[in-house]
């Protein structure tokens, strides 16, 4: 049980790693906002998965699964949020030629 | 019983935001600080037999929080109750209507008795951030004088400042593991010097920016001279706001008596009283210029302070108190005259005495106590703060009081002449029957200063004083020279032009100088510390 | 246990975080900047044994970095009538203004820093408080978290100015700010929300709104208290205008009740702790009526720092913005 | 000395720097916050040692270092009237920005100057 959740935590670990790798590399906002929620719902959500498999069935683990209920439903209406907004005021996916757009 | 102090008005502030009754609000305005005056006057004569300590919720040991009055803070909480009184029927009729300014000048007060009666190191830094919130947003609650810069710096300001102070007392809670100043003082006094160094430099650094000390003095006096702020929040800051910083830096000097810090700061004192008057003469605001002489006597109370003998201390608590007086006294008659004449400069406002007779001799009454005039508050204070000093400080004490003495021969200029053609047209002036009557109570609580004077000074701080005649005539002498020399200089040369002005005008920092010099001060006291030890 | 090493990675990284906003120009990453700042000064809080601190200081960063948005959107807004000129290009400077500008301030932030750890006290900590307040709270105040003893019981005197000092903020906002009217008249409309968003936010309040009051009513057991669990309670409101988008809370009605719910909260504090009632109840009904205290007051300092915090979001959010 | 105190008193003097240096009036009012923050973690690291745990619950009963819990509630004060500062000092600078809408140090007081310096504006309407 404990190596199996380590190797779950490690391996959500390595999920947000490229994650931030992809950020640095890809310059097109579109790219990042992929990456990003990649590390929201991916990464993040391997982790809890290893961390409420580590404790066992205990109330820690109870809590510990309410917070991944949470995190499926937010993160992934945080990445909906950016890109709509990013559409509403304008922003226009054809002329993304990847310029840094800071 | 002295937690009842501090939260009595801030529920009856409340209260007074609350209650829809105008008439109510009224009567519990004025009943309220009748009695909070009253039961100040109860505390102090209590305080006379014996120390009055309350520990918060009766925890065992230095657990809780604990309250103290001895006859210090109990004067103090006097002095407190008494300008508010005062306040409260000068601004009775002006702001009737304003609920939150009552509310805030209530808070005010309780934070105000909060931070003398306090003897806890956390609570201060609360009190303390408490007072300067409540008087920036008193200053600036008004839509028209929203945007002030110097506001915003005042705040600003203090913020930081107490920041310093709270790293000083997270070293002084590290090496003695408590936070009531009295067990702290137990501890400390055990404690090798060299530990305590850094503590007390941050801790000073704040009190020099609360009691106006010289590199930290440019910005109260410009909050005291914003526009159209009410006149009297600026005559309270200069009533109580520096008053409490000389209060802390007493009860700070209590604490770390291990440090030897009295040439340091007589030598502060005397740059901050000369510095202040420079820049009193070079303004032309009225305002202002009462405000930087209340920099000039903070400096003075700092040098008495500082001097060895009860009876430079008796004078410098003394001289708080009847400064206090008189300089609220002025600020209040110049807000009043202001409203008439519709201008702030010193130029413009001529022949009060003939317009406004009653505010022209209260403002007399209010001079001649300050520049300590015979039959006047300060002419007791000084005469105590100057009976044992040494040739060379008494020079230059007399060169201080020169100095306000020029300062107010200038604003006395607006006493005389003939008014402008659109005040005379005004006729007839109108005068708010509830300032008038505060005025002239202060003014005659000048008067009483004087004339009963020692009697007043056997009563506050329990020592036999009696003024000398020999003395007193000496005193008399030379303030007369004075008188003599300050109308000769400002007959023949126009003080506060050229040389003088550029000089201010160097030292008149912004927001960044301010804050360049709390790290200068920090740092001279480090390594003065480091070097004389 | 709590892993050093971690720690250690934190504050280097909130030391970075701070160097960053001190080199960061550009005013929208200032923002940026300062909010992971915060997270990452209430994970160092957290890890140095402090989850009440750290909690709050989470909350609080939300908050705050809402409310310099709002400032810096209205600056940026009005700025364009304003005729200085924003971030001059990296023009060439004479040496003398750089080593006056830069410099000197770096050596002088420099000297006071070799001071101040030059004359850093050390050496051993002094804490004879600490164990008294262990072994006494429970017996003293109540409750399983020494911490909220301290808060609600020990000095609690503290606490009611702490309060008081945000009646007079929110106060001060309500007064100060641009429109005079407490109630805004207008109704500007933003970006409509999406259905998922809408969806989703309800759903995520309803959790909101349970947390807050599970750290009020838990405050004196475990991490959290009054003052964190009403911060999430105004959360919730701030989950309401995200989906109506509308302000049409009374604001004066919040006012008068924080108002309220603050001078009775400084009477239960007058009754209980400064008249030493706990000494004077018999044993045995002790614990139940020290818990029953700090769950009372712990819902007023919710109620009032929920009210406060709801009048200060939408003032800035409504009002300020226009 | 320990090396949260370090971190600690480095983050003090960084927004000590840009206090002195800074030239917008917000990001002093951010310099602020960092230096709150700064005095914070100053506090929490008093007696802190490793594997410090929280004072509360089950820890009281078995473990060996227990962090003071005196600092944590000062500090948790502490944040409080941080928070409420800031705010007040935000709508104070928001109130600057509509009259003036300018954030340097230097213009502000050039154009405040010009509004509320000397008293050389005849016929102010003074209130008071």
């Amino acid at each position: 049980m404990e190596l199996t959740s380590n190797i779950i935590i490690i391996i959500g670990t390595v999920f947000m790693l490229f994650g931030a790798i992809g950020i640095l590399k890809f310059r097109s906002f579109s790219l990042r906002v992929l990456i990003i929620s990649k590390i929201d719902t991916v990464g993040a959500v391997t982790v809890v998965i290893g961390v409420a498999l580590r404790h066992g069935i205990s109330f820690f683990t109870l809590r510990v699964l309410l917070l991944l209920g949470i995190l499926l439903v937010v993160n992934p209406m945080v990445t909906h949020i950016i890109t709509r907004t990013a559409h509403v005021s304008g922003y226009n996916l054809e002329e993304d030629r990847g310029q840094d757009d800071t | 019983m002295l937690t009842y102090f501090v939260i009595a008005p801030i529920f009856i502030a409340v209260l007074l935001y609350l209650i829809p009754f105008f008439k109510a609000r009224k009567a519990l305005v004025i009943l309220a600080q009748g009695a909070l005056f009253l039961a100040a006057c109860y505390l102090f004569f209590r305080t006379r037999e014996t120390e009055i300590v309350t520990i918060v919720g009766e925890y065992s040991g230095f657990l809780g929080i604990i309250l103290r009055a001895d006859q210090l803070a109990a004067m103090f909480v006097g002095l407190t109750t008494l300008m508010f009184l005062i306040i409260t029927v000068y601004s009775f009729n002006e702001q009737k209507d304003s609920r939150l300014f009552w509310f805030l000048l209530f808070i005010w007060e309780g934070a105000f008795i909060g931070l003398f009666l306090t003897r806890d190191l956390f609570n201060i830094f609360v009190l303390a951030e408490v007072s300067s919130a409540v008087a920036a947003v008193l200053l600036m609650y008004k839509r028209t004088n929203r945007s002030s810069y110097h506001g915003i710096i005042f705040l600003m300001v203090n913020v930081i400042v107490m920041q310093f102070y709270l790293l000083g007392v997270g070293y002084l809670y590290m090496l003695t593991g408590a936070l009531d100043m009295e067990y702290s003082h137990m501890i400390v006094s055990t404690l090798d010097r060299s530990r305590l160094i850094l503590p007390f430099a941050l801790i000073m650094t704040a009190i020099a920016a609360k009691s106006s000390m010289l590199p930290l003095f440019t910005f109260l006096p410009k909050v005291q001279s914003i526009p159209r702020a009410p006149v009297s929040v600026a005559a309270l800051f200069s009533a109580l706001q520096v008053k409490s910083g000389l209060y802390l830096f007493l009860r700070f000097r209590h604490l770390f008596e291990a440090i030897d810090m009295t040439g340091i700061f007589l030598a502060l004192g005397i740059l901050t009283a000369v510095v202040g008057v420079a820049f009193a003469l070079t303004q032309t605001d009225v305002k202002r210029i009462l405000a930087y002489s209340t920099v000039a006597q903070a400096g003075l109370i700092m040098v008495g302070l500082n001097l060895e003998g009860v009876y430079a201390y008796v004078g410098s608590m003394y001289h708080i108190i009847s400064h206090a007086i008189s300089k609220s006294l002025l600020f209040l008659a110049t807000g009043m005259v202001i409203r008439v004449y519709n201008t702030r400069d010193i130029g413009e406002i001529r022949g009060v005495l003939r317009s406004l007779p009653v505010v022209g001799v209260c403002i007399v009454f209010g001079i001649l106590s300050i520049t300590g005039a015979p039959l006047f508050g300060g002419n007791i204070s000084k005469y105590f703060m100057m009976a044992e000093v040494n040739l060379p400080l008494f020079i230059t004490m007399s060169f201080i009081n020169l100095g306000t003495i020029l300062v107010f021969i200038k604003f006395a200029r607006i006493l005389f002449g003939t008014p402008s053609e659109e005040v005379a047209q005004q006729q007839p002036i109108q005068v708010d029957k509830f300032k008038q009557t505060a005025i002239v109570i202060l003014s005659a609580l000048c008067l009483a200063g004087g004339v009963f004077g020692p009697g007043l000074v056997r009563l506050l701080f329990g020592v036999d004083a009696t003024v000398s005649l020999g003395g007193f005539v000496e005193k008399l002498i030379i303030l007369l020279v004075s008188w003599a020399v300050g109308l000769l200089l400002t007959k023949y040369r126009h003080l506060g032009r050229g040389g003088l002005q550029r000089v201010t005008n160097r030292l008149d920092f912004g927001f960044r100088g301010i804050t360049v010099s709390m790290g200068a001060f920090l740092v001279l006291m480090l390594v003065l510390v480091g070097v004389l030890m | 246990m709590i892993p050093n090493p971690m720690l250690y990675a934190i504050l280097a990284l909130w030391v970075f975080g701070a160097v960053c906003i001190l080199r960061e120009r550009r005013n929208v990453r200032v923002m940026i900047y300062l909010f992971i700042f915060s997270l990452l000064t209430s994970l160092a809080y957290f890890l140095l044994g402090s989850p009440d601190t750290a909690m709050a200081e989470a909350a609080i960063g939300a908050f705050t970095t809402i409310f310099f948005i709002v400032c810096f959107e209205k600056y940026e807004a009005l700025k364009v009538d304003g005729p200085q000129p924003e971030e001059s290009p990296a023009e060439k400077r004479p040496v003398g203004a750089w080593l006056k500008r830069v410099v000197a301030p770096l050596l002088f932030t420099a000297v006071i820093g070799a001071l101040m750890l030059y004359f850093s006290p050390g050496g051993e900590v002094v804490d004879h408080l600490k164990s008294q307040y262990l072994t006494q709270f429970a017996q003293d105040v109540g409750g399983e978290n020494a911490v909220t003893a301290i808060y609600l019981g020990y000095r609690v005197y503290d606490t009611l100015f702490e309060a008081l000092l945000l009646v007079v903020t929110v106060l001060a906002v309500a007064h100060m700010s641009y429109s005079t009217s407490l109630q805004s008249t207008k109704q500007k409309r933003y970006l409509k929300p999406s259905v998922v968003e809408i969806a989703v936010v309800r759903a995520i309040a309803v959790v909101i709104l349970l947390f807050g009051v599970y750290l009020i009513v838990n405050g004196h057991i475990t991490a959290g208290g009054g003052f964190q669990g009403g911060l999430f309670i105004a959360a919730f409101f701030v989950c309401r205008f995200l989906i109506h988008n509308i302000h049409d809370l009374p604001v004066y009605k919040l006012l008068r009740l924080e108002e309220v719910v603050f001078a009775s909260s400084v009477l239960i504090a007058v009754f209980v702790i400064f008249l030493g009632m706990t000494y004077h109840l018999p044993a045995e009904h002790l614990p139940m009526f020290q818990g029953v205290y700090m769950v009372i007051m712990n819902f007023m300092i919710g109620m009032k720092v929920a009210c406060g915090f709801t009048i200060l979001f939408y003032r800035y959010v409504t009002i300020e913005r226009r | 000395m320990n090396p949260i105190e370090v971190a600690a008193i480095v983050v003090f003097l960084i927004s000590f720097y840009g206090l002195i240096t800074g030239k917008k009036m917000i990001k002093a009012v951010v310099y602020m916050v960092l230096m709150q923050s700064a005095v914070i973690v100053f506090f929490l690291s008093i007696g802190f040692q490793s594997g410090t745990v929280p004072p509360m619950g089950a820890y009281l009963e078995y473990a060996e270092h227990i962090a003071d819990p005196l600092p944590q509630a000062l500090m948790i004060t502490a944040i409080v009237v941080g928070v409420a500062v800031t705010t007040i000092n935000i709508t104070m600078l928001m109130a600057f920005f509509r009259k003036h809408p300018t954030t340097d140090w230097d213009e502000a007081r050039k154009k405040s100057m010009e509004k509320e310096g000397a008293a050389t504006l005849p016929n102010l309407e003074s209130q008071s």
